[in-house]
């Protein structure tokens, strides 16, 4: 099911890079294509086929575009604020948060999320707990950070992904 | 243009003199990476883009391969002393250098100025008979038509030198 | 590494594949061509191996495969070029298939057949230069 | 003038580094220093003002191409460098397992 998968996603891709619909270009992309999932299918991300036919997920995935951006420039003046202030008001520190995501690609999704977010880094993924450089650790309380730093985009991920 | 050329120039002279002088072999490594990087911007600027894609992935592959042997070895610079064997050698250096500065300065009397290269060897190959072969890419239509052979002569150096990196790491050492 | 790396290696590889591929055949067209494309698929099989780590006995096989493709391309080269010797004029490395329209896919005779073939052969090369320098890393004792 | 005078300078450092280098890992660094330059000197030569990259296009009336010939040329060599840069690697590491050093007077002397 994941070959069909990948050779979808190929052929798609390939239509996006040349932009041409004559029929030589679509035959050497189908032959690209297979030959991609002949060297590839095996080891390629995406392991369901019928996920990627359900059309809820492709709006929730807008939803969650939407809302990483506003968080993203939330971030953004957060930081420089902290780096434009005299006395610089920092704590930086590594706080260790549960997750409870299945899959291995919700789960590095969510991490390059937070990545991309100023002020946060995903350190690493160790089973079920990921490991989150912060700027300013401002409570103690594991609750709490948690829903600060993951939890803002863990229920759409889960809604998207799983 | 010319200016914008001997800036890049400049500091590819700076990294590499860093990548010869360095203490430590991986910083030296990547000060080689700092010329070959900056070739590729000379080449966008110079109208060459075949080139920059080409130079850009070789330069990559260079480094990962460069810094896998150094982090598979040592990365301890040897102790530089000035011993008479050295002494010999820089003044050799000197002198190579010298005879060498002489004829360039004698060849460079024959180059055009930049940007006034007259097509004389290529003009059988751009314009009209560029239609010959049919080749929207110039460069492609001269290196696998025109010039064929130098492309299986390539090939062929790649080939051996894969060859040669296997049965080199493959025979067993005598300790 | 990390589950990050392997998983964002996983979903790029495919697209670094395809992108080397537009490369190689439209070689004739836009910059690019056998030599910048085979040198990209190179990359895409080392940038997989470096996230997975070594696996000796995989990466073994994975090496009489780069060197089984490299023969086949560069043979395929010559047997292309000897070809010309007896179809039309008696010239090494001549052109004989028609040249078609300058700018359309296919066009330009035999180039892109060259430039498949040679974009295969560097990308084998360089893989077998790269799995050497890991495979053989110990001494063999 | 300036652009070749610099890059014949770039073509000098590598060779002193070869010269007065001992240590492998630096004269095969020195040796690709020397091939940069030779590259980069090729393609100035043939730079032509206002000259267009050497692709057929339909844009534009009456076009100027720069030289092809010498990016040709420069192609083929990059990829030769980079067989060439390959092959020396394998050379020193083989001789760094065997000996234990990059040092080429060590080589020298322990021979036999």
């Amino acid at each position: 099911m994941k070959y069909i998968a990948l050779f979808i996603i190929a052929l798609l891709f390939w239509l996006l890079l040349t932009f041409n619909l004559s029929i030589s270009n679509i035959v050497v992309g189908i032959v690209a294509a297979v030959a991609t999932c002949i060297l590839f299918g095996k080891h390629f991300a995406v392991t369901s086929f019928s996920k990627l036919l359900q059309p809820q997920r492709y709006f929730w995935f807008v939803v969650y575009l939407i809302i990483f951006i506003w968080e993203c420039l939330k971030a953004n003046f957060e930081v420089a604020y902290r780096v434009l202030h005299p006395a610089m008001p920092i704590k930086p520190g590594i706080v260790k948060i549960k997750i409870d995501l299945k899959t291995d690609i919700a789960k590095t999704t969510l991490a390059n999320s937070i990545t991309m977010t100023p002020g946060t880094i995903t350190v690493d993924i160790i089973d079920e707990y990921i490991y989150v450089h912060w700027i300013y650790i401002s409570t103690d309380n594991p609750e709490e950070y948690s829903q600060k730093v993951s939890g803002r985009f863990e229920k759409y991920i889960k809604k998207i992904f799983e | 243009m010319e200016l914008t050329i001997s800036i890049l120039l400049g500091f590819m002279i700076i990294g590499a003199i860093f990548a010869i002088h360095a203490k430590d072999l991986l910083s030296s490594v990547i000060a080689a990476g700092i010329v070959g990087y900056s070739l590729v911007i000379c080449f966008l600027l110079l109208k060459a883009p075949d080139l920059a894609i080409v130079q850009i992935v070789v330069e990559t592959i260079t480094l990962i391969i460069m810094v896998a042997v150094v982090i598979d070895s040592t990365r301890e610079e040897l102790k530089v002393k000035i011993d008479t064997q050295q002494i010999i050698n820089i003044s050799l250096a000197l002198i190579f250098m010298l005879v060498l500065v002489f004829f360039f300065a004698r060849a460079i009397e024959s180059l055009n100025p930049l940007g006034q290269h007259t097509l004389r060897m290529a003009s059988a190959y751009v314009g009209d008979p560029a239609a010959k072969t049919g080749s929207a890419n110039l460069v492609t239509g001269i290196l696998f038509d025109f010039r064929g052979y130098d492309t299986l002569g390539e090939a062929t150096i790649l080939f051996t030198a894969a060859i040669g990196v296997l049965t080199i790491l493959r025979i067993k050492g005598k300790k | 590494m990390s589950l990050i790396v392997k998983k964002v290696a996983q979903l790029i590889t495919v697209f670094i594949f395809l992108y080397g591929i537009y490369i190689i055949v439209h070689g004739h067209l836009t910059p690019g061509g056998g030599f910048a494309g085979g040198a990209i698929l190179a990359g895409a099989y080392i940038l997989q191996i470096l996230a997975f780590g070594r696996d000796p006995l995989h990466l073994k096989k994975k090496e009489t495969g780069a060197s089984i493709s490299e023969s086949i391309s560069i043979l395929t080269v010559l047997i292309l070029a000897v070809v010309g010797l007896f179809i039309g004029t008696k010239v090494f490395f001549n052109n004989y298939l028609p040249s078609g329209k300058i700018g359309e896919l296919v066009s330009a005779g035999t180039i892109p057949l060259y430039n498949i073939l040679i974009g295969i052969e560097v990308a084998a090369a360089l893989l077998t230069i790269f799995l050497a320098l890991i495979i053989y890393k110990e001494e063999i004792e | 003038m300036m652009v070749y005078i610099l890059s014949f300078i770039l073509f000098l450092v590598g060779l002193y580094g070869i010269i007065t280098r001992r240590n492998l890992i630096k004269i095969v660094i020195s040796l690709s220093i020397m091939e940069f330059s030779i590259f980069i000197l090729l393609v100035l030569i043939g730079y032509i003002d206002g000259g267009i990259a050497p692709i057929i296009t339909d844009q534009v009336i009456n076009p100027t191409y720069v030289d092809p010939l010498p990016q040709a040329m420069v192609l083929t060599a990059i990829v030769i460098g980079l067989a060439t840069t390959a092959m020396l690697m394998a050379i020193a590491i083989r001789l760094y397992r065997k000996y234990g050093t990059f040092d080429i007077r060590e080589i020298k002397n322990l021979k036999g």
